[in-house]
């Protein structure tokens, strides 16, 4: 059966991945029809969310884990998978079960999760500092103090792309590494805006109004060109998920030697788990049903796993698989997430209309040159108004 | 019931675009093979008249008949009509045999009938030649025939003629507007022709509809209209240069006023008695008698000339009389200059009177 | 003034017909404009009524009937980011307007002086309005490129402190894409520029050398308030463009530095795709229509609705 | 005929042509003016008309260059230069090998996409607006001036605001995803802009024309097709002109309302050029870019001229 | 050297349009003071010649002298040439006032100048009470009254008319010509008047240039063009309807033709011998005599009548001489019906005679 695949893959890394998952769905026998969209979820949802509105949707789409999907589940748009999950034993594989939950909506499961991805890392060239004759940073504090050298030798510190997520993204690994989880929580989790606008984060506006400093001059959109920013040197470190990892692996730089990873900034060395999931939209035809069941199925099988998140850079879902030769750094944070230093992603925490709201702010802040102070006012607002 | 040969009858036809009044409860009949002229100042509706018995616009009230049909809701082509343009409005991508066909076409007439019609008609129009070309090749005089020629095809009772002739130069004009009186006796169709030139209208019509407003003043034959005219606006409108006229009034049959006093006993009254009241009388420059024949005129005069304006074959004089101007038609080899005192005579016959206040013919 | 009968007008009780009914007059002109009152009707109005109405309520990522009120307008209008793409907007509507429209007619003006070459000139003015808004961002980002652009040009040719990089800029962004949207948009409003002064009477030329008017106050002072029309129709075109100012910012800047260059049409997006919140998406959007029905209403009445005939 | 010409010259002048030995000319200038060609002017106008075509070739030059330039060579060189190592690589790349997701097969396959939904978009959009500019402007019906001005007013309306409910309606007829309702989509969007041409273009026919039409028993298509539409080729072209550049450019539509198989070529060159896979491949942007641009660019560059005169006929009315 | 008394003198002028010749080598002479109408039919030049005279046109060859400058060079607002044109040619968005003033404005002429000059010229064209309003809200005729005060305010030498009343009605026509006669007799300037209507150029000029192909084919006075026209052409222009020609052949000074005998005794030629020849006669409609006059004619005959049209102060009656149309203009009373037979006369002293082959004039 030919199934079409909604997703936003497509940077090297990413195709890669996806490729493992069409090479194993057509060894079954069935097609995988690819539908990438590229230019991110913005350019992709509508297009995702308007077919499946007007009554031709794709037969599986990919969404960031969280609360994107809720309302299509509530106007019974998307596909059942609880049969699926029960006969795969879903609840007793999936790891960290915080994972599932996300996908369950009334008791029932809607999606399929397929990775986990954080976004608390920062990736450090280790040749930039060797270079200049330094230690490479193992934390965050470490990395300012050497900043002047880096920066003086005429590379950019900090790698940062102009797009809001990242900009986002960067502050809120920021947030989790100078507030700590808890103010993190308090504040994502429970909406609590006296912490949003308390000491702690105050700590942290300081930070990236730092960081904002040290990414003067990298003139790059995407994430993958600032990743290839520290990869050729031109910048010595970047806060960035664990996918820029891929990016790492496609250019044939090695961990530890070639490259530094820092989970939780070195501070707070800790994982927030997102990540990504399938979603099936309702169809007609019985005969796709049962095959977008099989595809669901397949994703998480061992095999799946392994090949997929090896070459994406992030983490199975499963604690049960063997991912074999795995790198320094993978190597970290499956031992994170084998003990437990785990907290939900904050997509999955925040409706997409905060994030949205949050991302504008932070933005304007990164280009901006907003008064710390100014910028967490603003940010306490949101937090407050958030539902 | 219709009279039995009329051709086109309107019956109180209306015709409003908003809140403008432009055909005003309007009777006309048109006799069987009658060459009308609808003539009046522009704006006045005639073209308006025309369409809507064409059936190109939808009066507001009253009824059309033609040949006894009543037509009123009826399409254009079911009325048994065909129009001539002002601006010829040929198909400009169709060869002169594709316009003259196109009807013909249109109501599925058998080919070899649409050939054999097309012929006549190019053969009567003279335009032979022309059938394959296209109209932008054609001089403007041509493009008119083909124009009459595609009425002329479609064998229909009435022809419909919108200012068929004012786009073309005086000369052709000439030429053309022969050829349709030509074209009219041997056809012996009923003919409707607009037209705002006097000169067409008295040279082509049997009768003119002269128009104002949207009501027709006058209705009768070119010399009715010309000697007769029924009030005071058909008098100064008909005649190039137009009638003098002189403000005055009426003591038993004799008008007095301006320097003038005129017995009129020669002149044929419209009503039997008329009481005394003010009046204009009106004269055409062409009845002013000057020269030797000032002698037999039962009224004479003298003006002083003003401006000569030298025709060819007329000469006319602009003199003034009690302050107004007066106009004075001479022969071509007359020799005038400005400031002559030039002797006149007036034919009370020839002169018409109206009522000062309801400008009616006396 | 009594209107003259001849003798033989017949009878009033001539068959009189009635008039048929309206509806069954012109069939085919009715069903052919089928299509159009339906897309008039359905589409513009009815697609407009129900985001209109949506906007009244808490629709997250699907329409949802719960309504909220004004609280989406609210929520707009203390929203910065909105602030800021209705001042971009602004500065790019009114500058785009004037500099097309103006650099249109100078072009148009030029074109007019019977130059050698006219096609050719006309040709290279108008190619960029046949590339897509996203070609022309693409284009454009990569000559205002600060590395490899104009700016690393100049530099390269001794002007060390040459700086010309407004699309890192927060304050010049707009005008970057700005010389991108009058690059694309200049050759269709000069051709119609052109189209204008060529339907111009020959004889007000003339009238105005006799008068002794030098070829510039020709231009000012007769000519231009003579191409009323054709500048009101440049303008609507130009206008409904603007409105719609979306492409080129997605495909130039994506709204950067840091939300620098947003734009209604952008934040509509944003709001309804992003951030899952089509109520707020579609109060933006009521804005804009709001904005836009209030300008051209009145103008729209005055060109079409008042007089017959085009 | 003997000369008569001077028939009404005064004596003078035959005077002076015997003095001057047969030529009738007194001093001082005689024909034409004298005509420099660098003249202060000249130098200015068409001074100025270069350097702004400078500006609007610039971005073509630019990206023609860098087509055909290397990647090397675009990282350490100057945008405007032509390149050194002349390379058709990028082209190649662009048409049948980038990637977007696991897919490498470049715009070949939307081209052919494009094309498809190029055709029936064209023919039904221009057949629907060119009808029913016709009605407008010759068969008025009650109400007809609100619907024009409801359809102007259209044009200012933001496509986002619709792309929900159009989608909705089009699922509830059943068009959805096919490609008869991304014609339909088209076909609503060129409306405004396209009936405006063709009420404009066909008010300026000679009304007499039409009148002269009825008289001879052509109905509403009789009319449309054998008087009006063969007179009407300039706006025809303006009108195809315009749909066609604004389909083939089309992104967003091309890519909501028809699935998988059929997304045209410009989401094609939006994955190209948005897909970064190590560094941003400019080169092959440049190439995608141009190959997706030929077809407008292919139709402006051809009918240039016809376009301008169908401007005239169509747009300058208001 | 310009004759003394020559406001506008042109020397070989000519002029190519690519390849076609539009002037060629034209020479022309106006008085001052002068009234000369340029006539001819559509596309013989006239309007090219006056739009080198007024510098909006540059001629390939010749020369150009206005009040005994030479102007060839020269731009239009310097050579002291005033223009009116067919479409008028206002400025629609300035008022009256505005169009008046805007030339001096633009020569920095005083304000108070320019406010008594424009007061002046709006008095002597009786356009006062519009000089605030626009020209849309004018009618066509005070629009071409406006055109003309553009000119008279800028105190010029000549006035230049192309065609200035040909877009107006016939009864406003009639009257600005009327009024034109009048203004060149209170001005005295110069006047250059383009038409190809006869009627205005028979009533409005002290000279008329008659022009074919670019080429004077007669100049001289509205009766010299009329009465004794130089060539078949001109004579063949100029009246309406046209010269009735015989064809035929001249034989020791009597002309034989078409069952004519016409012993030229009464004719003046106009070369002192004519050897015999094959010849053509001319003779205009209103010079064939009929009624009572018929007696006192040299000539006599009769002709069938055709056709008759009545245009109110005339009739025109179509006949046939030989096989050719011949024309008759009859008093508008003259009452004669088709088929009637018609005693003529003719007057040799009234007839032109030209050479078969040149078409000049004998
Ligand atoms: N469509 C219309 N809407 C409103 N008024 C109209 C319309 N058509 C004509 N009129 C008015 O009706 C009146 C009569 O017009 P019509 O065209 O019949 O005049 P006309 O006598 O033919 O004039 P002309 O000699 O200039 O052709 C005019 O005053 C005109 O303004
Ligand atoms: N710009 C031009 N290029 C080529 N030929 C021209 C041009 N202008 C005029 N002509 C030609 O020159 C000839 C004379 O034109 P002109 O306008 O002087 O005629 P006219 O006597 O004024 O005619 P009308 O009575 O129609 O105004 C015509 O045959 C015309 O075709
Ligand atoms: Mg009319
Ligand atoms: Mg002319």
């Amino acid at each position: 059966v030919d199934l079409e695949v909604t997703h936003w893959w497509t940077s090297g890394g990413e195709a890669n991945a996806v490729s493992k998952l069409a090479d194993a769905w057509n060894a079954t026998g069935n097609k995988w029809i690819d539908g990438a969209i590229a230019g991110g979820g913005d350019t992709a949802r509508p297009i995702m969310i308007s077919r499946i509105l007007g009554g031709d949707p794709m037969d599986a789409f990919q969404f960031n884990h969280g609360r994107q999907a809720e309302e299509l589940i509530q106007a019974g748009l998307l596909l059942d998978l609880t049969d699926v999950a029960e006969a795969n034993h879903w609840k007793d594989i999936v790891q960290p079960s915080s994972l599932l939950d996300a996908c369950t909506y009334e008791g029932k499961i809607y999606c399929a999760p397929i990775n986990i991805h954080s976004w608390q890392w920062m990736w450090l060239n280790n040749k930039v500092y060797e270079d200049l004759g330094l230690p490479v940073p193992t934390n965050w504090n470490e990395f300012v103090d050497t900043a002047d050298e880096v920066a003086a030798a005429g590379k950019i510190p900090l790698a940062m792309g102009g797009q809001p997520w990242q900009q986002a993204g960067a502050f809120n690994v920021l947030a989790t590494a100078i507030a700590g989880q808890d103010a993190y929580l308090a504040v994502n989790r429970d909406k609590d805006e006296s912490v949003a606008g308390g000491p702690e984060f105050a700590k942290v506006f300081e930070a990236a109004a730092q960081a904002r400093e040290l990414s003067q001059g990298s003139n790059v959109q995407d994430w993958n060109q600032a990743t290839n920013m520290v990869i050729t040197g031109d910048a010595a470190a970047q806060i960035m998920g664990d996918w820029a990892q891929g990016e790492f692996a496609l250019a044939g730089k090695t961990a530890g030697t070639d490259y530094t990873c820092l989970p939780g900034l070195g501070l707070n060395a800790i994982l927030d788990a997102g990540g990504d999931a399938f979603y099936f939209p309702a169809q007609d035809d019985p005969e796709t049903t049962a095959a977008q069941k099989e595809l669901a199925a397949l994703l998480l099988q061992p095999e799946t796993q392994v090949a997929f998140n090896a070459a994406k850079g992030s983490l199975p879902i499963r604690g049960d698989v063997d991912m074999g030769t795995v790198n320094d750094c993978t190597k970290k944070g499956l031992e994170l997430l084998a003990s437990g230093n785990v907290m939900p992603a904050g997509t999955t925490l925040l409706s997409p209309d905060t994030n949205q709201q949050v991302n504008d702010l932070l933005t304007e802040f990164w280009a901006s040159d907003m008064a710390p102070a100014d910028a967490q006012a603003r940010y306490a607002e949101i937090i407050a108004s958030a539902d | 019931m219709l009279a039995p040969n009329t051709s086109v009858s309107i019956r109180d036809l209306t015709l409003q675009f908003g809140a403008v009044q432009v055909l005003q409860t309007l009777n006309l009949d048109i006799r069987d093979g009658e060459f009308l002229v609808l003539l009046g100042s522009s704006g006045c509706g005639k073209s308006t008249l025309l369409n809507c018995i064409a059936g190109l616009l939808e009066p507001t009230d009253g009824q059309i008949f033609i040949k006894g049909r009543n037509v009123t809701w009826l399409e254009p082509s079911e009325r048994g009509i065909g129009m001539v343009f002002q601006s010829y409005a040929l198909y400009p991508q169709m060869t002169v045999r594709g316009n003259l066909s196109f009807g013909l076409r249109n109501a599925r007439v058998p080919k070899a009938e649409i050939e054999s019609r097309v012929a006549r008609a190019a053969k009567v129009l003279q335009i032979e030649p022309l059938l394959d070309r296209k109209p932008a090749a054609l001089s403007g005089g041509q493009r008119q025939r083909v124009a009459i020629g595609r009425a002329l095809v479609r064998d229909v009772d009435v022809f419909l003629f919108d200012e068929p002739l004012s786009n073309l130069d005086a000369k052709l004009r000439a030429d053309l507007r022969v050829e349709l009186k030509r074209l009219h006796h041997s056809l012996d169709n009923t003919m409707i022709y607009v037209t705002h030139d006097q000169v067409e209208a008295m040279t082509l019509a049997d009768r003119i509809a002269i128009m104002r407003n949207g009501r027709i003043m006058q209705l009768g034959t070119p010399d009715e209209i010309y000697n007769r005219p029924q009030n005071r606006y058909v008098a100064d409108f008909i005649g190039s240069p137009s009638m003098n006229f002189v403000e005055g009034h009426l003591e038993r049959g004799t008008f007095h006023g301006a320097d003038l006093q005129l017995a009129l006993d020669g002149y044929r009254f419209g009503a039997p008695q008329v009481a005394d009241r003010p009046a204009i009388i009106g004269i055409r420059p062409e009845h002013v008698a000057t020269g030797p024949l000032v002698d037999s005129a039962p009224i004479r005069g003298e003006v002083t000339a003003e401006l000569v304006e030298p025709m060819g074959s007329d000469t006319l004089v602009w003199a003034q009389l009690a302050g107004k101007p007066f106009r004075i038609r001479m022969d071509g080899q007359a020799r005038v200059s400005p400031g002559d005192r030039l002797p006149i005579g007036i034919d009370p016959a020839k002169a018409s009177l109206f009522d000062a206040k309801t400008e009616e013919r006396l | 003034m009594a209107v003259t009968h001849p003798a033989e007008v017949a009878a009033p009780d001539a068959a009189r017909v009635r008039r048929p009914s309206r509806l069954l007059r012109n069939i085919p002109a009715k069903i052919a404009s089928i299509p159009m009152v339906l897309i008039a009707l359905v589409i513009f109005v009815g697609c407009t009524a129900w985001t209109v109405f949506y906007s009244f309520t808490k629709s997250g990522m699907l329409p949802r009937l719960q309504f909220v009120g004004l609280d989406q307008y609210d929520r707009l209008w203390s929203t910065p980011k909105w602030w800021t793409s209705i001042e971009n907007l602004a500065i790019y509507g009114v500058l785009s307007m004037i500099l097309t429209m103006a650099l249109g007619f100078f072009l148009a003006t030029l074109l007019d002086r019977k130059v050698r070459g006219e096609d050719v000139f006309r040709t290279i003015f108008l190619y960029p309005f046949a590339l897509s808004f996203i070609v022309t961002g693409l284009a454009w980002q990569w000559i205002l490129n600060p590395e490899f652009g104009i700016q690393a040009v100049v530099r390269s040719l001794g002007w060390e402190g040459f700086s010309f990089d407004p699309l890192h800029s927060r304050e010049l962004v707009i005008y970057g894409i700005l010389i991108a949207g009058i690059w694309q948009g200049t050759g269709l409003v000069m051709c119609i520029m052109l189209a204008g002064l060529r339907g111009i009477d020959e004889d007000i030329w003339k009238a105005a050398r006799v008068d002794g008017i030098p070829t510039w106050k020709t231009y000012t002072h007769v000519v231009i308030p003579m191409m009323r029309p054709v500048f009101v129709t440049t303008l609507v075109l130009v206008a409904s463009g603007v409105i719609k100012l979306y492409d080129l910012v997605k495909a130039q800047t994506d709204g950067g530095p840091g939300g620098a260059s947003e734009v209604p049409a952008k934040y509509v997006m944003d709001s309804m795709f992003g951030a899952q919140n089509l109520g707020q998406g579609f109060a933006a959007s009521t804005m804009m229509l709001l904005s836009v029905v209030i300008i051209l209403i009145p103008w729209a009445y005055l060109e079409f609705g008042g007089k017959k005939r085009g | 005929m003997a000369e008569p010409a001077t028939l009404g010259t005064v004596a003078a002048v035959d005077a002076i042509k015997e003095r001057t030995g047969g030529v009738g000319y007194l001093e001082g200038p005689r024909g034409g003016r004298p005509r420099r060609v660098l003249t202060a002017h000249n130098v200015v106008l068409y001074g100025t008309l270069l350097v702004i075509a400078a500006y609007f070739l610039l971005p073509l030059w630019v990206m023609l260059v860098t087509s055909f330039k290397t990647m090397d060579e675009i990282r350490q060189g100057n945008i405007f230069a032509p390149p050194t190592e002349f390379t058709i690589f990028p082209w190649i790349k662009a048409w049948a090998q980038a990637c977007t997701g696991i897919n490498c097969d470049g715009l070949s396959r939307g081209f052919w996409n494009s094309v498809y939904i190029l055709v029936p978009s064209v023919v039904v959009s221009i057949a629907v607006a060119s009808v029913s500019g016709y009605t407008l402007a010759n068969w008025r019906f009650k109400g007809s001036e609100a619907i024009f001005t409801i359809l102007i007013l259209g044009a200012f309306i933001p496509y986002q605001v619709m792309i929900y409910p159009i989608a909705i309606l089009l699922g509830k007829v059943g068009l959805f995803g096919s490609l008869w309702g991304l014609v339909v989509v088209h076909t609503i969007f060129g409306m405004p802009l396209n009936v405006l041409l063709f009420r404009n273009y066909f008010s300026s026919v000679p009304e007499e024309l039409f009148k002269a039409a009825r008289v001879d028993g052509a109905g509403f298509w009789g009319i449309f097709f054998r008087i009006m539409l063969p007179m009407s080729l300039p706006i025809f072209v303006v009108s195809m002109i315009i749909q066609i550049t604004g389909i083939w450019n089309d992104f967003l539509f091309g890519v909501i309302y028809t699935s998988n198989e059929r997304y045209p070529m410009t989401v094609q060159l939006n994955n190209i050029v948005n897909s970064v896979q190590g560094t941003k491949e400019y080169n092959v942007n440049m190439a995608a870019t141009l190959l997706t641009g030929l077809v407008p660019l292919a139709v402006y560059f051809a009918s240039g001229k016809l376009f301008v005169r169908g401007i005239a006929a169509g747009a300058v009315k208001g």
